[in-house]
C-alpha cells in the first residue's frame, strides 16, 4: 500500500538534545539547525517520507504525521 | 503502527541518555519491532541489569524489571521458565553481557531458553565514566586505559553462536531499518536470540578516540560494516560484517521442561513415560 | 524415601535426612519454582526437588551458579510463583547481592542455607552454624532480613513452611538455617495434611484494569499486595531506591521512608516474629541458650539433668533474625547463669550479652573443629560455670 | 528401649545404606523412633565409612552415638578407628575374615564371615551387608525380623540374592546368640546414660 501525503513534520523540542543526526542524515536537506542547534523544519515541501530521521533520532523526538487515507471510492 | 508514544512512560522523558547517544535510537527501533510483532503490552517483560543500556527499561510502558549488573538473563530466565507464555526482552551493555553477565550469556544461550537479547555494544563503560569494556579492544584510550587498552576485544556474535543461541544478528544504530527487521525477527524467533547492535557513546568512547561529533561516529558504522554475504565484505576483510549469522531451529528449553514434566507426570501415574528414576 | 501409610492425603511418616525434609515442606507450603547449583552439604534439597517438583507441575532448574540461582529465583516470584533456592556458606556469600535486591524489591522468596564449616571451602562435609552473621549482615546497607532455624526434622519442617509464610506475608527474603548434621542425617517426619498447617497464599492487589496500582504503597495493616507479572498492572521493580509505583527516586524524604519502611517491618515485629521452643524453663537457675541441631545435644543435657534434679533449662530459639531480644530477656532475667551453645566462635552469645540484664553471667560452649558438639561439652562448661571445675 | 549402634567399614561396603535400612525397619514397619546419621570423607570409595543409628521407642534427641551398644565393623580399618566406641559389655560384630578381631576390647564378641557367605549364597561380596543385618537383628532383635525384611524389600525389591544374604545372616547370627541371649533393655540403658561419668 503506497504511503498518504505527509501533512506534518513535528519535533518535540523538550525531547530533543540537538546532535545533529536528524539533519545532518536527512537526504533531501528538509531541516536547518540554528547557532544553538535548535532544528526546524524549513523545507516540509522536500520531504519524501523516508522516515530516517523518525527512525534515527535517538531522543524519539521526531515524528512523520500523515494525511488520513482517501476514503475508497464505493 | 501506535503512536511511538503508547509504548514509552512519557512522563520520564527526555530520556537520560547524553545528546547523541545510539542507545535512544536502539530505543526507537525495539518499539517499532514490537508493535510489527503485535504483541501486547501485558504479554511483555523487558528485564535489564545495570548500565546506560540498562535503562531502556524504564522508559518502556512493560512488565519492567531492573536488575543488577550483568545478572539480568539470571531474572529473566526464572520469568520465563514461570511464565513461557511471556515475551521477554533483554537489553544489556556490553560490559553488562560479556564481562560480569558473561557467564549467564554463555548458558542462557546454551539453554536455547526464548528470551532476545539486545546487545547494547559501545564499546565502554559509559554510566561509570568510560572505562574499557570487553570489546573495547586493543589501542583504545579509556579511562582505565590511559597508556591505551592492551586487552583483546570479545566478539559477541561468534561469542553468542559458539554458546548455542539460535538467532544471532548484527547492525548499528545507523541502519535502522534493518535494526527493527533484525529486532522483529529476533523477538519472533522461538529460542534465545541474539542482537547485537553496535551504538556510538560519543561522551566517552568518541570524545578519547578520535571522533568529535557523533554524527562522525554513525558514519563510522556506515562505512566501516558490509552485509554478510556482500561483495563489498569479502573484498574488504577489515569490514564488521551486519546481519543474520545463526538463524536455526532447536529445541527451546521451556518447551523441554514442558516435556520434562510431562514424563515425570506419566511416571508418578505409573502410565506410560517409564519407571520413576532412581 | 521410604513412607508408611502412604495416601493421598493422609498425614504421611517417612524416613528422611534433614534436607529431603526442608524440600517436603517447601512443597507443602505451595513451592513450584526452584533454582540452585549443586554445593554440599545442601544437594539433596534440588536432587529432591529436581524429581518432585515437575511431578507436580512445578519447575527446577540447575542454574550456572548461586548468583543466578537467587536471581532467577526472584524472577519467577515476580511471576507469582512461590520460590526457593538452596545452598552452602560459598554459595550464600554469592547470592548476597541478590538478596539485597529481594530485599529493597520486597520480592517474597525463601533460601535456605545449609551450613558447613568455613571461612572459604572450609569443611565442606562437616557442620558449623558459621553463617549467623552473614545472613544478618552479609549484603551490603541498612537493611532487615528474617531468618529461622530448627533442630529436629518435624521442627524444621514447619520452620520451612513458616519460611514461606512469612516470606509471603512481609514481601521478603526468608533465610532457612540449618546445618549439615542436621541436612544429613535422618529421622522421622510425619508429614502433616494438607490444611494441617496453615499456609499463607500471595496477597493480590485487587485494584482492577485501568486503575492505577502502586505495588509499593503499604496497606493499613503494612503488608503490600502484589500483581504478578504479565498480568494487567504494568510497574516497575528495581534495586534502587523508589516511588509507590517502583520508578526510581533520590528524593530524600522518598528515600527515608523507604529505609525505615524496610528497617521497621521486621525490626519493630520481632516480638511477634519470635519463635522459641522452651525446656524445663519454669523453674532454671541456670539456662542453656540454643538453636539448630546443637540445641538437640543441649536438651539431652537439660533431660538428664532434670532425671537428677538439676534446675537446668533450656531456650531453644528458632528465629535468629530479627534477634527475639525481648524473649531472651525475659526468658533469662533471673537466672543465675547463661550457656550459650552453639558450633561457631560465639556468633550468638554477643546478642546473648547484649540482650540479657547481667552480660557477665553469659558463658559459651562451643564447638568449632567440624566434629558436633557433645552434652559432654556442654557439661564441661556447666561444671566450670557451676564453680565445680572439669 | 534405645539402641545406639555405630556400623564402621570402608566405601562401597553398603555401610551407610545398612545404617539406613535399619533405621527405617523402626520407623517405617515398627512405628518407633530413629536417627541415622553419617560421617564419610569428600571421596566415597576406598575412605573410612560410618553411620551411627540410634532406635528408641520415644523421641530421640541426641543424634550422634557417643557410646555404643553395639559396633559393626565390616572392615579391619573401621575395627581400628572405632573400637572406642562401643560402651563397657556392648557387642563387637565384625567380619571375621575383613575385621579379624586382635588385642583386647571389652565386649561380648562375634566375628562371622559375611563377606564370604554373601559370595556364597547370593552370587556377590555386595551383599555382605545384607547378611550383616540379618545377623545383626538376630543378635540383638533392635528390630524384628519381619520389620527388616520390609524395610529391605521397599529399598531393593524382591531379589533372591537379597533374601538369600539375608536368610544366610539370620542363621549365622541364631548360631552365635545361641550360647548368649544378648538384650539390652530399657531399664539398663537408661541406667547407662544417666549414671555414666562423662
Amino acid at each position: 500500500m503506497a504511503r498518504t501525503a505527509i501533512k506534518d513534520i513535528v519535533i518535540n523540542q523538550e525531547w530533543c538534545k540537538r546532535c545533529g543526526i536528524c539533519s545532518t542524515f536527512c537526504p533531501k536537506d528538509v531541516f536547518e539547525t540554528d547557532a544553538e542547534g535548535t532544528v526546524t523544519v524549513a523545507h516540509p515541501e522536500a520531504c519524501i517520507a523516508c522516515e530516517l530521521c523518525e527512525r534515527m533520532c535517538p531522543d524519539l523526538a521526531i515524528h512523520l504525521e500523515y494525511e488520513p487515507p482517501a476514503e475508497a471510492p464505493a | 503502527m501506535k503512536s511511538i508514544d503508547s509504548y514509552l512512560r512519557t512522563r520520564f522523558m527526555p530520556h537520560i541518555w547524553c545528546p547523541g547517544c545510539g542507545h535512544g535510537t536502539v530505543l526507537n527501533g525495539l518499539i517499532r519491532s514490537v508493535d510489527a510483532v503485535g504483541l501486547n503490552k501485558n504479554e511483555l517483560v523487558m528485564v535489564s541489569g545495570i548500565g546506560c543500556s540498562a535503562r531502556i527499561a524504564g522508559y518502556l510502558d512493560f512488565h519492567t524489571l531492573h536488575t543488577l549488573h550483568g545478572r539480568a538473563l539470571a531474572f529473566a530466565t526464572g520469568v520465563k521458565m514461570s511464565r513461557p507464555d511471556l515475551t521477554i526482552l533483554v537489553p544489556m551493555g556490553d560490559g553488562d553481557a560479556l564481562a560480569i553477565g558473561g557467564n549467564h550469556f554463555i548458558h542462557a544461550a546454551r539453554r536455547n531458553i526464548d528470551i532476545t537479547v539486545i546487545v547494547l555494544n559501545n564499546r565502554i563503560y559509559g554510566m561509570t565514566g568510560g572505562q574499557f569494556s570487553p570489546t573495547s579492544g586493543c589501542g583504545i584510550q579509556a579511562t582505565t586505559a590511559p597508556y591505551s587498552s592492551i586487552d583483546q576485544p570479545f566478539d559477541a556474535v561468534q561469542l553468542a553462536s559458539a554458546a548455542g543461541a539460535t538467532f544471532v544478528a548484527r547492525t548499528t544504530t545507523y541502519h535502522v531499518n534493518e535494526l527493527e527487521q533484525l529486532l522483529t525477527r529476533a523477538i519472533r524467533h522461538h529460542g534465545f536470540s541474539v542482537v547485537e547492535v553496535l551504538s556510538q557513546c560519543p561522551t566517552h568512547f568518541g570524545r578519547r578516540n578520535g571522533h568529535q561529533e557523533t554524527v562522525e561516529m554513525l558514519r563510522h558504522f556506515k562505512e566501516g560494516t558490509a552485509k554478510v554475504g556482500s561483495r563489498q565484505l569479502a573484498e574488504q576483510v577489515d569490514l564488521i560484517p551486519r546481519g543474520v549469522f545463526v538463524d536455526e531451529e532447536r529445541p527451546e528449553y521451556c518447551d523441554q521442561y514442558a516435556e520434562v514434566i510431562q514424563r515425570a507426570q506419566a511416571a508418578r501415574a505409573g502410565g506410560a513415560g517409564g519407571e520413576e528414576p532412581q | 524415601m521410604s513412607a508408611s501409610g502412604s495416601t493421598a492425603t493422609g498425614p504421611r511418616t517417612v524416613f528422611v535426612q534433614g534436607n529431603e525434609a526442608c524440600a517436603e515442606a517447601a512443597l507443602y507450603a505451595g513451592l513450584s519454582f526452584f533454582a540452585g547449583y549443586p554445593i554440599t552439604p545442601s544437594s539433596e534439597i534440588a536432587e529432591h526437588l529436581s524429581r518432585e517438583l515437575p511431578a507436580r507441575g512445578g519447575r527446577f532448574i540447575q542454574m550456572e551458579d548461586e548468583i543466578s540461582s537467587m536471581a532467577a529465583i526472584i524472577g519467577a516470584s515476580l511471576t507469582g510463583s512461590k520460590v526457593m533456592t538452596a545452598t552452602s556458606g560459598p554459595g550464600f556469600s554469592l547470592m548476597q547481592e541478590a538478596l539485597g535486591f529481594a530485599i529493597m524489591a520486597e520480592i517474597p522468596c525463601v533460601v535456605v542455607d545449609v551450613m558447613r564449616g568455613g571461612p572459604s571451602t572450609g569443611l565442606p562435609t562437616q557442620g558449623s552454624q558459621g553463617d549467623i552473621n552473614q545472613v544478618r549482615w552479609g549484603t551490603h546497607g541498612d537493611h532487615s532480613i528474617i531468618a529461622i532455624t530448627a533442630s529436629t526434622h518435624q521442627h524444621l519442617f514447619e520452620a520451612t513452611v513458616r519460611g514461606f509464610n512469612l516470606a509471603e506475608t512481609y514481601r521478603t527474603p526468608v533465610v532457612v538455617l540449618f546445618d549439615e548434621m542436621l541436612g544429613h542425617m535422618r529421622e522421622r517426619l510425619v508429614i502433616p495434611e494438607p490444611g494441617e498447617l496453615p499456609t499463607v497464599d500471595r496477597l493480590r492487589t485487587s485494584v482492577p484494569e485501568g486503575v492505577d496500582y502502586h505495588p509499593y504503597l503499604t496497606r493499613e495493616d503494612g503488608r503490600l499486595p502484589m500483581s504478578d507479572f504479565g498480568g494487567v498492572h504494568r510497574y516497575n521493580v528495581t534495586g534502587l531506591y523508589h516511588d509507590m509505583w517502583g520508578f526510581p527516586s533520590t528524593d530524600p524524604a522518598i528515600v527515608d521512608d523507604l529505609a525505615h519502611h524496610l528497617h521497621d517491618k521486621l525490626e519493630l515485629r520481632a516480638d511477634e516474629l519470635a519463635s522459641v521452643r522452651t525446656y524445663g524453663m519454669e523453674d532454671a537457675e541456670v539456662v542453656l541458650v540454643s538453636y539448630g541441631s546443637p540445641a538437640r545435644s543441649a536438651r539431652q543435657v537439660v533431660h538428664e539433668a532434670r532425671l537428677n534434679g538439676q534446675p537446668l533449662g533450656l531456650l531453644e530459639l528458632e528465629t535468629l533474625w530479627p534477634f527475639p531480644a525481648g524473649v531472651v530477656r525475659r526468658a533469662c532475667r533471673s537466672v543465675r547463669a547463661v550457656i550459650v551453645v552453639e558450633m561457631n566462635m560465639g556468633q550468638m552469645l554477643r546478642h546473648v550479652k547484649a540482650a540479657v540484664d547481667a552480660p557477665e553471667r553469659v558463658f559459651l560452649s562451643n564447638r568449632v573443629d567440624g566434629r558436633f558438639i557433645t552434652p559432654r561439652d556442654i557439661r564441661r562448661v556447666l561444671r566450670i560455670v557451676e564453680g565445680q571445675g572439669e | 528401649m534405645s539402641w545406639k549402634l555405630v556400623i564402621g567399614g570402608v566405601g562401597g561396603q553398603g555401610v551407610i545404606s545398612a545404617g539406613i535400612v535399619l533405621a527405617e525397619a523402626a520407623v517405617i514397619h515398627e512405628g518407633r523412633y530413629a536417627v541415622q546419621s553419617q560421617s564419610y570423607g569428600a571421596e566415597m570409595r576406598g575412605g573410612l565409612s560410618r553411620t551411627d543409628v540410634t532406635i528408641s521407642n520415644s523421641e530421640v534427641i541426641y543424634p550422634k552415638v557417643d557410646q555404643a551398644h553395639v559396633l559393626v565393623c565390616l572392615h579391619r580399618k573401621a575395627l581400628n578407628a572405632y573400637t572406642g566406641v562401643i560402651r563397657p559389655g556392648g557387642l563387637l560384630i565384625t567380619d571375621s575374615d575383613e575385621a579379624p578381631i586382635r588385642g583386647r576390647v571389652d565386649s561380648r564378641q562375634f566375628a562371622i564371615p559375611f563377606a564370604a557367605t554373601a559370595r556364597e549364597v547370593s552370587g556377590s561380596e555386595r551383599n555382605a551387608n545384607i547378611c550383616m543385618l540379618g545377623a545383626l537383628v538376630a543378635i540383638t532383635r533392635v528390630v524384628s525380623r519381619e520389620a527388616l525384611t520390609a524395610a529391605l524389600l521397599d529399598r531393593f525389591g524382591t531379589r533372591d540374592a537379597v533374601t538369600a544374604a539375608l536368610d544366610a545372616g539370620f542363621r549365622l547370627g541364631n548360631e552365635h546368640a545361641a550360647a548368649v541371649a544378648v538384650r539390652a533393655d530399657a531399664h539398663e540403658a537408661g541406667r547407662h546414660a544417666t549414671s555414666a561419668r562423662m
